[in-house]
């Protein structure tokens, strides 16, 4: 099924306390990872809103990766437990809708897991390598 | 609670139910009575009733569902200064009224309300083309209640919705009317607080037994029709995808429009955010070869299912209203049943269960995210 | 810059300086902040990555530098040198001299059309590459400078070395905001401040003190700075690890060179050199995959936070560490020669190199003993500025309402130097507080 | 050095020589490096300076016991007895190992043992005690490690494992002839391609097909690994000192009948350092009523090595003058035990040896932890 | 529709970032790019966006061209925002609509690819004009501070930062868990480099921190709770059993380390051995003078160095900075106490580092303490006395080093409660364990928290020197809001478009900070700015996006999905 020449491409939304953070850490460390990944910056995964996450998959992403802080670490208390409830709802639509839930992926890496950010990505290039590209992205009539 | 019986005099059930509402406004138990109401032309259309004498037109029984009558509560409730109101609602509307108070759009607290057990009904048109072709079996319906067996008149359908209700039964009202399982020309058994019994004079007796075994059988029934249409609607979503499904969408609205939950002022789908610019639509066209319009109608139900499916209390209007015939209805409800399974949540059920999408466990789903 | 508060006045802008003088300048008291070359920056700006974390030096400093130039409460006197400070703590008086950049500071705009024009274009040392690059003889030190205004260099103007520059002045004329004004002369500047910061920073030890190691000898023996301008992307090489157009092949970094070393160098410990040489060695694994890079130590100084790590990582990278002293550089052949003992193999060794850098010594600036006489200040033994107390009273000085940042009180990596700036600047806020409530 | 490196990760092993900071600490704590010339940590420089002399010159790589001290201890995590494996494994290849070694492995190759004793014989030991075979189904499975099998000094303690195991009720099997050694030391001697071709391979399969729910073992090094290297499915691993403190806790093994000595414990290596299994060994002697348990001043994680492992079983050591396993039985003697309890086939075999050359016999001795637990059974045995 | 007005006239500004950014991207192709996306009136690209040159480039073009949006595509924004905010606003372009794609970060430094990290910097440069594009200028807004700072803990850190709040004029609350001040230190009788008794001057510490009018000490205390934001943070502390509360603009962080337990090294029999002690136990033994072991007075005493530090298999990967001076320290002590004694320190680098350090260990090894260059492998008993087993890395060989008395040099650990405060005040750790720090050198003091601040060995380990040094340096950055009076508060507020709103709560359900409310006349949300955070939980919860957060509207956050999907 899958294609070598594929190339994956994948928006990541990343909360600008723990996730984006260890992104730049992987940056500073000089740990390399697939260029895949195209991250928008933002505050917290509780502001996260489905609507992004779902466009994006109709548009023809990929794969959609929401990172934020560890649970207990949230810079904002609570937003990453709130982000969790939010994005398991929308994967479960997503994924009842027809539509492939395992194009979204949450996790939680911190301002500290450079190597996980890098880690995290290279897994989801590589599965979504195997998946092969989102048949929405040719799909006019969405 | 005290359960009583309300007498039926004559065989006039409703009657019964209309002198039952006309009393809560003459002893002054509330101000107005919401309820549905016949209108002169035959028409049945929710109004607020002051006139204890128009209550003669109210007919909590009429087996027809145009709207869910939870939208019209909310604006005769939500805020101060309000009167007491006093509003006749079928359980599917009771629930939808429940999750409305979560959100702030309707409250309960000078609302009395009364919920009748409801055997089915039909949709406007329907019920508007049997009125003019042989008329209405609400007196049948009615009959049927105590043995559970009301089907709609022959060459008709209960409206989809109704037919995969499996909570067709009064419950979490004020005052409920229950109708499942009792001989009607005997009495409506009812149960309502003490202290409005005693207000209207009413003293306990109890109704006939086995309301509960009819419910349960009704129920049973009613979750085979879902069931099947269920697992029908699941397979086309796997198969088609939600945009297949509903690719004869015309994002009229409707849907919304009549979706007692939707309560926004505006829709964000007719907001600015999706009102993009000409060039963007060409960008969009050049980009995939070809760009469906109206634009956005798979994202809009995708968003609505994420805005409000977990609060889907089934009531089945949004299918009635659709001009396309699209299976609405079927596809919320089925995506909501797994929605709120895992969340263990039973829209309608409890003001006190609070939505599930704003709060939150710490110690639930640990193992996600943390994925290595 | 508001005149109602009582002010600090900083001697010195680079990092300790600048951290220093933003801290005091961001809580709302003037800053007078005084740098006696032409840019401020300081060694930090010389530098090309920074240990452990390998941002670049650029990359932190220039806004740091950017700041101390645009803040409201801040004013820079760069190019400028204290003279004196007369008075007490709270009522100081200091005597500033500005010295001539012969350029105008209001109208020059850093075009660098004069430096294009000047006679001596790409033939004067270039000072701040470490002799590595030339430039001319009106310059900005590096194309980042703040303010960036040009300087005619005294020793190098054939103007003003010789009195006569052809028949027309070449820079003058090519300046469109007719900034240049070989008329200027040295102006004294008295200022009104409460406390003064001492961050005049360090020297390194001259490498030619220890002739063993051949440096000045070999072109390619070179200082730890001189490799900094060498691997940075502003640096003469643009970044690229060439000597006379040659990537090494062997590398040899050797450290303590005059550390460590009452007999012929300093006694002390000059505290950042491990750790730089062990960044050294990673950015030439960077460039060059296949270089074969050993590092001469006697002990590895890893004590901060994260440079264990970074030592374990650079081990990773294939660097080699030997524990041995060299005790001396020689040539044969194409090669260099370093000769060790190699004391975990007991063995005495030779190491060809085609790059040896050496890890020199922190030591008091030249000019230390001069500063600290006409600043009345202490010193210790080891000639740099004595603080009151080594541990209660580590930022102050033997003279009240003085206050000491960063190198001119012992070598410290950029951490400890931004936080004994910092420290500096808590000092003296307190001092300007009682100024201001009194 | 990179050659070295790469050839070590290619066989499977996390050596990590360029971690190294040379302190010293694998050499200081190598049970050999005072009286033999093996220095771990010199090896290891010499290594990453690329400076290693012919390796067929230093005999001292087969010192090596791979009690592993040195990986356990190493604050950089270089692991280096993986470099001595490593190296062992490039002798291996070009086929220059000790006489002794070879025969060794040739004996598991055509016999299944290292002694070189004929397979038939394998079961012999078992005659009469009415073990079940493993093939009619049991719950447990015991396996011998080829000495407990086939060693008669070795002997007794196997028997008295069958007597303890069924007295506690324990539904016991046993592969009998077709158990084949295990290959720990296989492994470690460097024969990295017959330990993972062969007695993994056809082992694991064998282990498996009998569907016990555990395996029981006799020796720490069959326990070292089948815990930690055949990635045996669904089995439970335990050397036996572990299945019978777990019986005495239970309640199903009782012991009744006093056994009036005093007595000590050794650590073995692959089960102690290695394996973390200090406690239940001590248990299980604290638990037979009348023994007055004594302990010597390096157990636990500071045991000393006996010498037994890592290939020595089969190759005696550059210094045959200072064994450890001499100044082992001295250190029991001098806490006044009767008995140095083991728990090992091979630190029987090296500490009892020790004890007769040293003259010890009288005073001292080594008895395996099942042949005292046997005699405070009572009838049940 | 955008009015004719705001309509975007962006500038886009591709950092080379020397070669960092350089060597990787092709940055001419990227502002090439940029020049044709659009809304773009110029690209360009320079050596450093952040030096002054780069800086004038980007305001003059504002000027000159009228730009009203800029995007810098440099190193991350968490580095930079600032920097190029504060340069548009001089340009005249409201400072918040910049954006910066960060292709040093999160491209270049991550990729090798040439080509293929040219197209993600060119995407990501899409992704911030498409967001810049529908950007809105906002305000610089202020708070005002309550004068005063909450310092955690009692040590010399926290001693140190306390006083130099309180001197220049404010008051500092000192919350120490204990039933005393000093800290470890106070354990300590003398310390390096000098020998210096610690009370000569630890105890004159102590007394002007006790007699200082404007501190309180607070014993036997602990933080329970902190809410509020720099300039106001509203500190619960539990003092026997009774909660009260503080007002303050900053908080000090000064909770310092705890030893290494070295019963995790079972080879070195600690516990097992009375002969086997900790440098902390020396300490006190030689505070006492009671050195006797075994009834006698040790002929051989051996330091054992590195214990807990430097060992990757027990998770501490890092240097404890002192343990090779306490050593040195204790050794001189023991020699002085003991002339006859021989004292032998095994060590893998003595990292004698700081002022006089090196001199200090000069003097060990002039006092006659052997230095030996082996990590120790083991403790044993023979016969009387304990032997340690030990290769000496010079000799190339492996001895019995016969000794009496073994001083095992443990070394820091974040201490156990570190995950409390952590969680407290929503601080990150580091790797090792201990808080971290914003920036190592932009800002070793600051955390991810505004207004909150570590000084001390809760941080890292450290010297007394270099401790008390980052606790003035956490005092100054604590004493700038309290001077000022005022602090910036975010601008990137949520704002609420009453017309959309249909009063449904669920942002007031969702708000940590309680910042919405329903206006009980309208009933629609209303949102106290100063109490917002610009976490957006608001806005996602609103399903009619009456609530946004600003900065991050839908509307640009999309339009960057819709960029960075193509």
């Amino acid at each position: 099924m899958s294609d070598e020449s594929f190339e994956p491409k994948i928006v990541a939304f990343l909360c600008n306390w723990c996730t984006y953070t260890g992104a730049d850490l992987a940056g500073t460390s000089r740990i390399q990872y697939p260029p895949n990944v195209r991250i928008i910056r933002l505050m917290c995964s509780g502001s996260v809103d489905p609507t992004y996450v779902l466009k994006a998959l109709l548009d023809g992403a990929d794969g959609v990766l929401i990172g934020g802080c560890h649970p207990g670490d949230c810079h904002y208390q609570s937003g990453n437990y709130k982000a969790r409830r939010r994005i398991i709802a929308l994967k479960e639509i997503v994924k009842q809708a027809g539509l492939d839930e395992e194009r979204v992926w949450l996790r939680w890496v911190s301002a500290s897991e450079g190597q996980r950010f890098a880690d995290v990505v290279t897994q989801m290039v590589g599965a979504l390598k195997e998946k092969g590209p989102n048949p929405l992205r040719q799909e006019w009539a969405v | 609670m005290m359960r009583t019986v309300i007498p039926v005099e004559n065989n006039d059930v409703l009657g019964a139910a209309r002198g039952f509402l006309k009393q809560l406004l003459e002893k002054e138990i509330v101000e107005a009575v919401l309820a549905p109401m016949e209108t002169p032309s035959g028409s049945v259309t929710p109004a607020l009733v002051a006139d204890p004498a128009l209550l003669d037109a109210a007919n909590p029984f009429a087996p027809v569902m145009g709207l869910n009558a939870a939208r019209v509560v909310g604006p005769v409730s939500a805020r101060e200064p309000r009167g007491r109101i006093a509003a006749v609602l079928r359980p599917c509307e009771m629930r939808a009224l429940v999750e409305l108070v979560k959100l702030q759009q309707a409250a309960l607290e000078d609302l009395v309300t009364i919920v009748v057990d409801c055997p089915g009904t039909y949709r406007v048109t329907d019920y508007d083309a049997m009125r003019a072709n042989g008329g209405v079996n609400q007196d049948d319906l009615l009959a049927a209640m105590q043995s559970g067996e009301a089907a709609p008149r022959e060459g008709y359908v209960f409206r989809d919705g109704c037919q995969m209700c499996e909570k067709p039964h009064a419950e979490g009202a004020d005052i409920t009317f229950e109708l499942f399982g009792a001989n009607l020309s005997a009495g409506i058994p009812l149960s309502l607080p003490d202290e409005l019994a005693e207000k209207l004079g009413l003293a306990p007796a109890d109704g006939p037994g086995g309301r509960a075994e009819v419910v349960e059988k009704v129920a049973a029934a009613r979750r085979q029709a879902r069931d099947t249409r269920f697992s029908e609607i699941r397979q086309r979503l796997a198969n088609e995808g939600i945009a297949g499904v509903f690719a004869s969408c015309i994002r009229c609205h409707n849907c919304m429009t009549t979706c007692p939950i939707c309560y926004c002022k505006t829709c964000l789908f007719k907001s600015p955010i999706f009102d993009h610019d000409p060039a963007q639509y060409l960008n969009w066209a050049q980009r995939k070869g070809a760009y469906r319009l109206p634009a956005d109608t798979t994202i809009f139900h995708l968003t609505r299912l994420n805005h409000m499916v977990l609060s889907c209390i089934g009531c089945g209007v949004c299918s009635d209203a659709c001009p396309a015939d699209l299976p609405v209805a079927r596809v919320f409800r089925a995506v909501g049943q797994d929605l709120q399974a895992l969340f263990e949540y039973e829209p309608g059920r409890s003001v006190d269960d609070p939505l599930p999408l704003i709060t939150f466990r710490e110690d639930e789903w640990t193992g996600v995210g943390e994925e290595r | 810059m508001s005149s109602d508060k009582p002010a600090a006045l900083i001697i010195g802008a680079g990092i300790a300086g600048i951290q220093a003088a933003l801290d005091i300048a961001d809580a709302g008291y003037p800053v007078y902040l005084v740098e006696r070359e032409p840019s401020v920056g300081g060694r930090m700006a010389q530098l090309d990555k920074t240990f452990p974390t390998l941002d670049c030096s650029s990359c932190i400093l220039t806004p740091k530098m950017v700041d101390v130039g645009q803040h409201p409460n801040i004013r820079l006197m760069t190019y400028a040198e204290v003279v004196s400070v007369s008075g007490e703590k709270g009522a100081f008086r200091a005597l500033v001299r500005k010295k001539p950049r012969y350029v105008d500071e209001e109208k020059c705009t850093g075009c660098g059309a004069c430096a294009e024009a000047c006679r001596m274009h790409g033939r004067i040392i270039d000072t701040f590459n470490q002799g590595l690059g030339m430039r001319a003889s009106i310059y900005v030190p590096f194309p980042q400078a703040v303010p960036l205004i040009y300087t005619v260099d005294p020793e190098a103007c054939l103007y003003l070395t010789r009195g006569k520059c052809g028949n027309t002045f070449k820079c003058k004329d090519a300046c469109p905001a007719d900034a240049i004004d070989f008329e200027q002369k040295e102006k004294l500047v008295e200022l009104d401040v409460a406390t003064v910061i001492v961050a005049t920073g360090f020297d390194l030890v001259d490498p030619a003190t220890k002739p063993e190691f051949g440096y000045g000898v070999y072109p390619n023996v070179l200082t730890g700075l001189e490799f900094e301008r060498l691997s940075s992307a502003s640096g003469p090489t643009a970044g690229k690890i060439v000597l006379d157009g040659k990537e090494p092949e062997d590398v040899v970094f050797i450290h303590c060179v005059g550390s460590r070393d009452p007999h012929g160098g300093i006694p002390y410990c000059s505290r950042i050199c491990c750790m730089y040489t062990a960044k050294h060695a990673h950015l030439v694994r960077d460039r060059l995959p296949d270089a074969r890079i050993t590092v001469f130590y006697i002990d590895m100084r890893a004590f901060g936070k994260g440079y264990e790590e970074f030592y374990d990582r650079v081990k990773h990278e294939g660097v080699l560490y030997r524990r041995g002293e060299p005790s001396e550089v020689y040539r044969r052949g194409e090669k260099l020669v370093v000769r060790a003992e190699d004391t975990l193999l007991r063995r005495t060794v030779e190491v060809e190199a085609d790059m040896v850098v050496l890890a020199t010594a922190v030591v008091p600036r030249a000019d230390e003993a001069q500063l600290a006489e006409s600043l009345s200040l202490e010193r210790s033994p080891e000639g740099f500025f004595r603080e009151a107390h080594p541990k209660i009273r580590p930022v102050e000085s033997s003279r009240a309402g003085f206050f000491l940042a960063g190198c001119c009180q012992g070598p410290k990596d950029i951490p400890d130097t931004v936080a004994q700036a910092k420290a500096a600047a808590a000092s003296a806020m307190v001092v300007l507080a009682a100024a201001n409530r009194a | 050095m990179q050659d070295i490196q790469q050839f070590a990760n290619e066989i499977g092993l996390d050596l990590d020589l360029l971690a190294c900071i040379q302190c010293g600490k694998c050499s200081g704590g190598c049970p050999v490096s005072i009286t033999t010339a093996l220095n771990i940590r010199f090896l290891v420089y010499e290594s990453l300076l690329d400076a290693l002399p012919e390796l067929v010159h230093m005999e001292e790589l087969w010192d090596c016991t791979c009690c592993f001290t040195c990986v356990e201890r190493c604050p950089k995590d270089v692991r280096p007895a993986e470099l001595i494996i490593t190296l062992r494994n490039q002798l291996v290849e070009s086929g220059k190992i000790p006489g002794t070694i070879g025969e060794a492995l040739m004996g598991i190759f055509r016999q299944g043992n290292p002694l070189g004793l004929a397979r038939e014989d394998r079961a012999l030991w078992a005659e009469g005690l009415d073990v079940k075979p493993a093939r009619e189904g049991c719950d447990t499975l015991l396996f011998t490690c080829c000495y407990s099998a086939y060693d008669v000094q070795s002997q007794p303690a196997t028997k008295a494992l069958v007597r303890i195991l069924h007295a506690a009720g324990v539904d016991l099997g046993y592969l009998g002839t077709e158990e084949t050694c295990c290959g720990n030391e296989v492994k470690r001697v460097g024969e990295k391609a017959m330990f993972d071709e062969m007695l993994v391979e056809e082992g694991k399969a064998l282990l498996e097909s009998v569907g016990a729910r555990c395996i029981v073992t006799t020796s720490p090094h069959c326990y070292n690994t089948f815990k930690n290297e055949y990635g045996l499915e669904g089995i439970e691993v335990l050397h036996y000192t572990q299945v019978l403190a777990r019986l005495l806790e239970e309640g199903q093994l009782k012991l009744s009948v006093p056994v009036e000595k005093t007595v000590t414990y050794h650590d073995p290596c692959f089960l102690g350092k290695q394996n973390k299994v200090f406690d239940e060994p001590r248990a299980v002697l604290r638990a037979i009523p009348g023994l007055n348990f004594v302990e010597m001043d390096r157990i636990r994680e500071r045991s000393l090595c006996c010498e037994g492992g890592g290939g020595r079983m089969w190759f005696e050591g550059t210094n045959t003058e200072d064994r450890l396993a001499f100044q082992r039985v001295q250190e029991a003697v001098d806490t006044g035990a009767e008995v140095l309890a083991v728990a090992c086939p091979f630190c029987l075999a090296m500490l009892a040896d020790a004890a007769k050359v040293k003259g010890l016999e009288e005073q001292l001795k080594v008895m395996d932890i099942s042949e005292l637990v046997v005699q405070a059974l009572g009838d049940g045995g | 529709m955008m009015s004719e007005k705001s309509k975007p006239r962006i500038g886009v500004y591709v950092c080379h970032c020397g070669t960092n950014i350089a060597a990787t991207v092709d940055v001419e192709a990227v502002a090439e790019y940029a020049q044709n996306l659009p809304g773009v009136v110029q690209a360009r690209h320079y050596t450093y966006m952040c030096s002054d040159p780069g800086q004038t480039l980007i305001k003059e073009d504002c000027r000159a061209l009228g730009l009203n949006r800029v995007v810098v595509a440099s190193c991350s924004p968490r580095m930079h925002e600032p920097t190029f905010r504060a340069a548009a606003q001089e340009g005249g372009v409201n400072s918040y609509r910049t954006e910066m794609a960060n292709i040093r970060e999160q491209c270049s430094w991550v990729h090798h690819d040439k080509e293929a990290a040219t197209r993600k910097a060119k995407v990501l440069v899409a992704s911030a004009v498409a967001k810049v594009t529908h950007l809105e200028p906002l305000e610089e807004r202020e708070a005002g501070v309550h004068p005063g700072t909450l310092v955690i803990g009692g040590g010399v850190a926290g001693l140190s930062a306390a006083l130099d709040v309180a001197e220049a004029g404010f008051p500092a609350y000192i919350v120490e868990k204990s039933d005393r001040l000093g800290g470890h230190v106070a354990e300590l009788g003398h310390t390096f480099p000098d020998l210096e008794p610690t009370a000569d001057w630890l105890a004159p510490l102590i007394r002007r921190v006790e007699e200082h009018p404007a501190i309180t000490v607070m014993l036997d205390a602990q933080v329970e709770e902190v809410a509020g934001f720099v300039g106001n943070f509203e500190v619960t502390v539990l003092q026997g059993g009774q909660a009260q509360q503080i007002d303050v603009g900053t908080i000090v962080i000064a909770t310092g380390y705890q030893l290494f337990d070295p019963s995790r090294k079972p080879e070195f029999g600690y516990g097992r051995y009375p002969g086997v002690l900790t440098t902390w136990e020396l300490e006190q033994r030689l505070a006492t003078g009671d050195l006797v072991v075994a009834g006698r007075a040790p002929q051989d005493v051996a330091f054992i160095k590195c214990v807990g530090s430097r060992d990757i298999q027990l998770g501490n990967p890092y240097c404890s900075r002192v343990c090779c001076m306490v050593a040195a320290k204790q050794a001189q002590m023991v020699r002085q106490a003991l002339p006859e004694t021989r004292v032998t320190v095994f060590y893998i680098d003595v990292r004698a580092f700081g002022k006089r350090g090196e001199e200090f260990y000069d003097e060990a090894r002039e006092a006659g303490v052997r230095y030996r260059r082996g990590n120790v492998s083991e403790v044993y008993r023979r016969g009387e006395r304990l032997v340690l087993r030990v290769e000496d890395t010079f000799l190339r060989r492996t001895v019995e080093h016969e000794t009496d008395m073994v001083v095992l040099a443990v070394g820091m650990e974040p201490r156990d409660d570190t995950g409390v405060i952590s969680a407290l005040l929503k601080l990150p750790r580091s790797a090792d364990g201990f808080f971290l720090e914003a920036h190592p050198k932009l800002g070793p003091v600051d955390t991810t928290t505004n207004g909150v601040f570590l000084a001390g060995c809760c941080q890292a380990p450290k010297d007394i020197p270099d401790t008390v040094a980052q606790a003035k340096a956490a005092a100054s950055s604590a004493l700038i809001p309290l001077i000022r009076g005022t602090v910036p508060v975010i601008s990137e507020t949520a704002i609420v478009d009453a017309e959309l709103c249909a009063g449904c709560g669920m942002c007031v359900d969702v708000c940590p900070y309680g910042a919405p409310a329903l206006d009980p006349l309208w009933g629609v949300s209303r949102i106290n700015a100063v109490l917002c955070k610009g976490c957006g939980a608001c806005a996602v919860t609103c399903p009619s996006k009456a609530i946004c957060l600003q900065q991050f509207t839908p509307e640009q956050i999309m339009a960057q999905v819709d960029v960075l999907t193509v």
